[in-house]
């Protein structure tokens, strides 16, 4: 089993989270996170001094799904997320060794 | 800092420049009032030295107590930054703030230089005051009274330009706002107030003469405001996200309800000086009138809350907030005129319709973050008619065709007036902020702050 | 919206309910004041038109007096929403600001209606008025005093509902919230109201005919608010994961102690309303009763800081807070019979009290979120006690003896009352919440809201 | 609870002391004032069972209005709290707000016993007054009028002190910080007012004998508590981070825009008590001065958003707060002797004033979270210059040369006071907190509290 | 070295962290997160308009092991996580190349 | 490819940060956590109970690099993060099968 991780822009959300749901997706974790790139953040006044806001608000997606579906899933990802502007993310894929449902118990592909 | 530097010197002219104005008008300034007393001495006097008539002591208690009123009515500034605020997102916090502070300083000001002549000025026409501008009316009358009447009609006239904020907010640029608020203080209110109010002081207007009873404003300030709302909220659509294609209608809730509710509380407080206050005399009248609108605002608070649990199953905390609104917006026009008990059906009859009409304008798709149309415009119109059907001496048709027609004017008015107005705006400075702009929020955009840098938000649309 | 449709025509009807039913009461209306006269007249009046003999404008002061300390008096409902919400958690917030909203629109309401009859009218027995309902003693005696006597009084009748939302929040029933609110402003506290305080308008309590000294309600309000919440939180029991078995006292820490605060200040200055007020008549003794009012609330935040350094090690906020709230409690009843030192030593003992009274109810286990069981109940009987140990004609046994009577017979009618109350409704529509929705906070559950939906939340329990 | 209970023994011991001091002081109070009357008889008397004169009737409108006055002037501690809060950090809010809630009651209790005399009592010297300590007073001249005074007069007392804490926000330990405000509020204050307001009781000051013109304490309030905070803030140093060694200046951003706003509603709001109240007589002269002191405030406001428009080429929000301050500080001397015009460039002038001054004060490396020093201190001796510049009777040399005497002696005395003040705190119990409580904020260290539990706040420094 | 990710509901927090300290686990890093899954959201009413939260609050345990420890680990989350309902949450495992302990530079086993 | 995932101090984000960047890392995400290990919570008073906040406030720092690099980038983390008390954190290094950008489906070290 693998997991996709989608580093993506806050306000495209619903339409990768619709995305996945279409292509069979169960279930997904995502977590508010801040993020450093080329995307540089940008410079706020406050009574007469400047501050430079550099880390950008980003969604962090978590998907573990079955190793065959994660080319699928990575597509789904990028066309959904694309804006094609700075700042688009990035999708890592790492291994898992095991998954099991908290409630059943059941491992592997039935725990997703 | 560098970079600023080299801009501070133009204000220093700035500063030279005002105390240059300032100085040509020395001169106004010592014939507006060659000597007014020090107040040491002043209480010196009241302490007994000089023996006052009982009529000079009632006219101070009309001073005493139209002030205070006046500093109630201002303090619902603070009411509506709350509740407008409290209904809206976080990433709009601080330009939602600056709009409430700021409508109320250039109101003030703009109520000076314009505002308070055409509204209360000799009125030939009946149609709107022509002097009385810049105070000067002291110069000729030499009555302190000008001052306080001045201060509380200045806070009412802020309150007209401020209900449309409300309606406006999260999609309007800063500079467009600076400019309608300053217009709306300065000619679309102040002219429909000599229609109905300007006998109050030099002027005579032709809707007063007809009978037209608006005691404390809820056609005159709160209509004026609303009507004003709706067409503003019309002429910017709806807020990115508000209505689907399919037609569905899409809440995007207030990022703060405590904070809204702590701005109704306000403004119920603030209604005990819009409403009683506008006695402008210190009697036996202000109780009842006191009793009259916290019994509305308590109906509609219960009306709306049943209400909307009948509709939606469940108490819906937002609406009734607005349904305390809604009753006070309600009674402000017969206040004076009604039962206690008739201002228990006048609130929880506005506390219903509040309820429906927020309903009909999503329906429709005009989006109004804030209730204002419903609030300020629907209920204000019904609460002047609700005068007629209500009036302790009974019902009459003719008082209720009277109070139709300056229903219907103060429509008629303000849509052709503010409709021109907002459609002016959008060809020029523009209304709405871009896309961009209204997705990141206008608080880093307008003004390059954040209201809450150490809280966590959760970053969506 | 499709769903909602359906349920809006029920809602047409209720309207045209209202306007019938208002019909019906028109003539009510018309008989109760027949001519009011427009406020620009009365103001013209004012203005001199006619000459108004010294007494009238006393009259006239005590008019506006009055009515300016009932508006800071309604504005603690405000103070009182932002300390028992910014004391509790983020996921009842909404929760407890409609709480607080409609306690008093629906006590306002109920003491229309019931209450004021119940607290002020002849009261042949000395128990209970027998008239005066629907404010109808205005056709009687034509004298709008009532108007402004009636707003003074109902504001202070909210005080008490609002009183025992604190202790009992987070964990009941919004349905059965609306219920005990309306009993508690409708009979418990209007009924003990007439055994201390009928005599000022047209009842004769049997308690103050012995001389019992309650100037502004430490006990009639404050106790009688205090042991109605002791009996609410016994009753319900404490919150979930309060206490645990080893008998561990676990803290579940207000959410917002910024608010807490600037809900002490708003109580603070209401008070100014609520204690000076009392006079109910513009005169030279309001000063030395404002005076005392501020020195307990300082001694009283002094004290408890004092107390909670002491005890914790660290000087506790929401501590201060508390002590604040038991000085002005303490110093409700005696604020206009005793010195201003003597209001030093009032508060200051009230400040160490409350911090001992929160240790011990927590050891016995009552839960109260606010503390508003001591700082109304314990601190609203120990003021009423040193009423008589500070007065300042000076000490007697006989006046702390009725003292001490007054405070037993407001607990033990209280207790009685408000037992067999909330009895009833447990049998009857539930008081408690379910776990799951106490769990998931109040307000997604009784109103389908969130109070910060902006904020990223820290999800624990 | 175990650790607890051991200590609770000295807390009765405690309470028991209080009563043994109160009983030796009981005399006094006996001595102070035999009769109060209840105030119930005194409103039948009000009714006009006995016939008061006119005379009396105004003096009783006097006692009102100074009392609604001094309320009003109380709330501002709620909007000063408001705005040091919400400027800071929100690791550090609990503290601000013990802070704001203590300076104010400890304030209270060291007006009462020392300050009040000082500043007030007969002053054989004209530089402090010696006598009417503890209201001592009120047994020689038996006149309630005193209260009303000395009410009027502890709010604006603490108004000094509270300003002090915003510019040493952050970084102050809690301990110090009550020392320092007890001891403003007991000598530093009084003793400059002695100069300037002495003879409003039984003082004379050398400087009022001048004809110094401060009507509301543009220099005796603000630049007093506004030089202290300068001389604070410079003992204290920078917050952590505030200056980089390279110099450029980094901001720290407050937690709560939304909170500073509502904060400068209030004290906008209070300032119609300041101001107007200071006649401390309800007359026609109040209504000119709140007309100017809103024309000020509004002036200020747009003054200082164009000012930084043009310097940051953004409306920043918290500097236009800022400019609602500068107008009303600097108004509050000239308030009673200039004409509403001429409000309109004093505030313009502080709104353009302070901005320049935040940004001086912060290139010179005096870091103050709030901007006190520009608003309270700078803008407060700008006001006091003004008010000669704007005089309406027209402006002389000699009237300038008088207000920039005051101006200097206030900061030579405060400099030279608070100065050594805050060096003797250094020395002796610390005036800092360490490295790691400034780091981890003063709420759990110094009240072992947090503020938001509930909120994820971003953690950074 | 394996790092064990639990997805639990954020009121069986003190459950499973006791019972994870009962076993010896030395420490944990949790996080605030948003879940999707079978567990569905809820609607909400806002001024008459309803909306839909689709995402569940839960909260992320990470907990960073020895390999042959995570049975017995996963063992403990599975029975103090568990309520039975839906939406009790999952637990990944992941293999981990490289533990440090940042104040002292220990690595692996020492790190922990 | 490898993910290097670092719990430390709040504080030292901005060192920690500027380190990485002068060694050329051109990205990261960092996430607000709550830790739980040696290093003890705190007791807090209120309204006279006590209570313990059992979990500190760290943050996440993730940062995905070429797996050459891992061991100067390890190094950096550790001489910027220390602060060498208890709680200084952990860095904890993963294996990653694959990383695309976004914006320009590009995959492996160009994604970077
Ligand atoms: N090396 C990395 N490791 C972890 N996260 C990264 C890395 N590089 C970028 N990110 C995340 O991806 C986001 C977008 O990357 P950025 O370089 O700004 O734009 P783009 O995705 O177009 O290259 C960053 O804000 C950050 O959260
Ligand atoms: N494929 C997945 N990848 C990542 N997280 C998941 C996945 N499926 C579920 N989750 C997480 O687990 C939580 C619980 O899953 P859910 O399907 O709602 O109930 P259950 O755990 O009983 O199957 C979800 O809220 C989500 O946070
Ligand atoms: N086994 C673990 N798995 C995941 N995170 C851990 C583990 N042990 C510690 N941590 C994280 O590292 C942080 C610091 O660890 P701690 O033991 O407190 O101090 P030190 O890093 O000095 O050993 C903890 O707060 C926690 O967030």
């Amino acid at each position: 089993m693998k997991k996709i991780e989608a580093i993506i822009k806050p306000f495209r959300l619903e339409e990768v989270k619709n995305a996945l749901q279409e292509i069979g997706v169960s279930g997904m974790t995502v977590t508010e996170v801040k993020g450093f790139g080329r995307q540089k953040g940008h410079t706020e006044i406050y009574r007469g001094a400047e501050y430079v806001v550099e880390f950008v608000p980003k969604l962090k997606m978590e998907v573990t799904v079955a190793a065959d579906t994660v080319p699928v899933v990575v597509e789904t990802i990028l066309t959904s997320a694309r804006t094609g502007k700075i700042g688009d993310g990035k999708i890592f894929v790492y291994d898992v060794d095991e998954v099991v449902r908290i409630r059943t118990g059941e491992r592997g592909r039935e725990a997703l | 800092m560098m970079r600023f530097a080299t801009k501070k010197r133009p204000l220093i002219l700035f500063i030279i420049a005002i105390c240059l104005i300032a100085a040509a008008n020395g001169a106004v300034g010592l014939a507006e009032d060659s000597a007014a007393p020090l107040a040491q001495e002043s209480a010196a006097a009241a302490g007994g030295s000089d023996v006052p008539t009982a009529a000079e002591v009632q006219k101070n208690l009309d001073f005493v107590w139209t002030m205070v009123a006046a500093f109630l009515v201002f303090f619902m500034q603070a009411g509506f930054a709350m509740v407008e605020s409290g209904f809206t997102r976080a990433k709009n916090a601080v330009n939602i703030m600056m709009k409430n502070l700021m409508d109320f300083s250039v109101g003030s000001i703009a109520f000076l230089l314009l505002g308070f002549g055409l509204m209360f000025g000799t009125s030939p026409t009946g149609w709107f005051g022509t002097d009385g501008f810049l105070l000067s009316d002291f110069a000729k009358d030499a009555d302190k009274w000008l001052y306080a009447f001045w201060m509380f009609q200045v806070v009412f006239a802020a309150t007209a330009a401020t209900i449309v904020s409300g309606a406006m907010a999260e999609r309007t640029k800063f500079s467009a706002y600076l400019i309608y608020s300053a217009v709306i203080t300065a000619l679309i209110y102040p002219v429909f107030g000599s229609w109905a109010w300007g006998s109050l002081h030099h002027g005579n207007g032709w809707l007063e003469k007809l009978g037209f009873i608006d005691f404390a404003g809820s056609t005159v300030v709160h209509s004026v405001g609303g009507w004003a709302a709706l067409w503003g909220a019309v002429m910017l659509g709806p807020r990115m996200g508000r209505y689907e294609k399919d037609g569905k209608v899409m809440a995007i809730p207030g990022h703060n309800i405590p904070m809204a509710a702590l701005g109704v509380f306000i403004l119920w407080f603030g209604w005990f000086g819009f409403n009683p206050g506008s006695t402008t005399a210190g009697n036996a009248d202000i109780a009842r009138i006191a009793v009259n609108t916290n019994l509305a605002a308590a109906a509609g608070a219960i009306a709306s809350l049943i209400a909307s649990w009948g509709i939606f199953r469940k108490p819906d905390g937002a609406m009734a907030l607005n349904g305390v609104l809604a009753g006070l917006v309600a009674i402000t026009s017969p206040c004076a005129t009604v039962t206690p008990m008739a201002s228990v059906y006048i609130g929880a009859i506005a506390g219903v319709v509040v309820v429906l009409s927020v309903l009909f304008f999503d329906r429709i798709r005009i989006d109004d973050p804030v209730g204002a149309i419903s609030v300020h415009g629907v209920c204000g119109a019904l609460g002047t008619l609700l005068a007629a059907v209500f009036h302790e001496e009974g019902f009459t048709m003719a008082r209720l065709g009277v109070q139709a027609l300056g229903v219907a004017s103060a429509f008629a008015w303000v849509s052709v007036t503010a409709g021109f107005l907002f459609f002016l705006i959008k060809k020029t400075v523009g209304l709405r902020v871009s896309e961009e702009e209204e997705m990141d929020g206008l608080d880093y955009h307008e003004h390059g702050n954040t209201a809450y840098p150490n809280f966590q938000l959760i970053e969506k649309r």
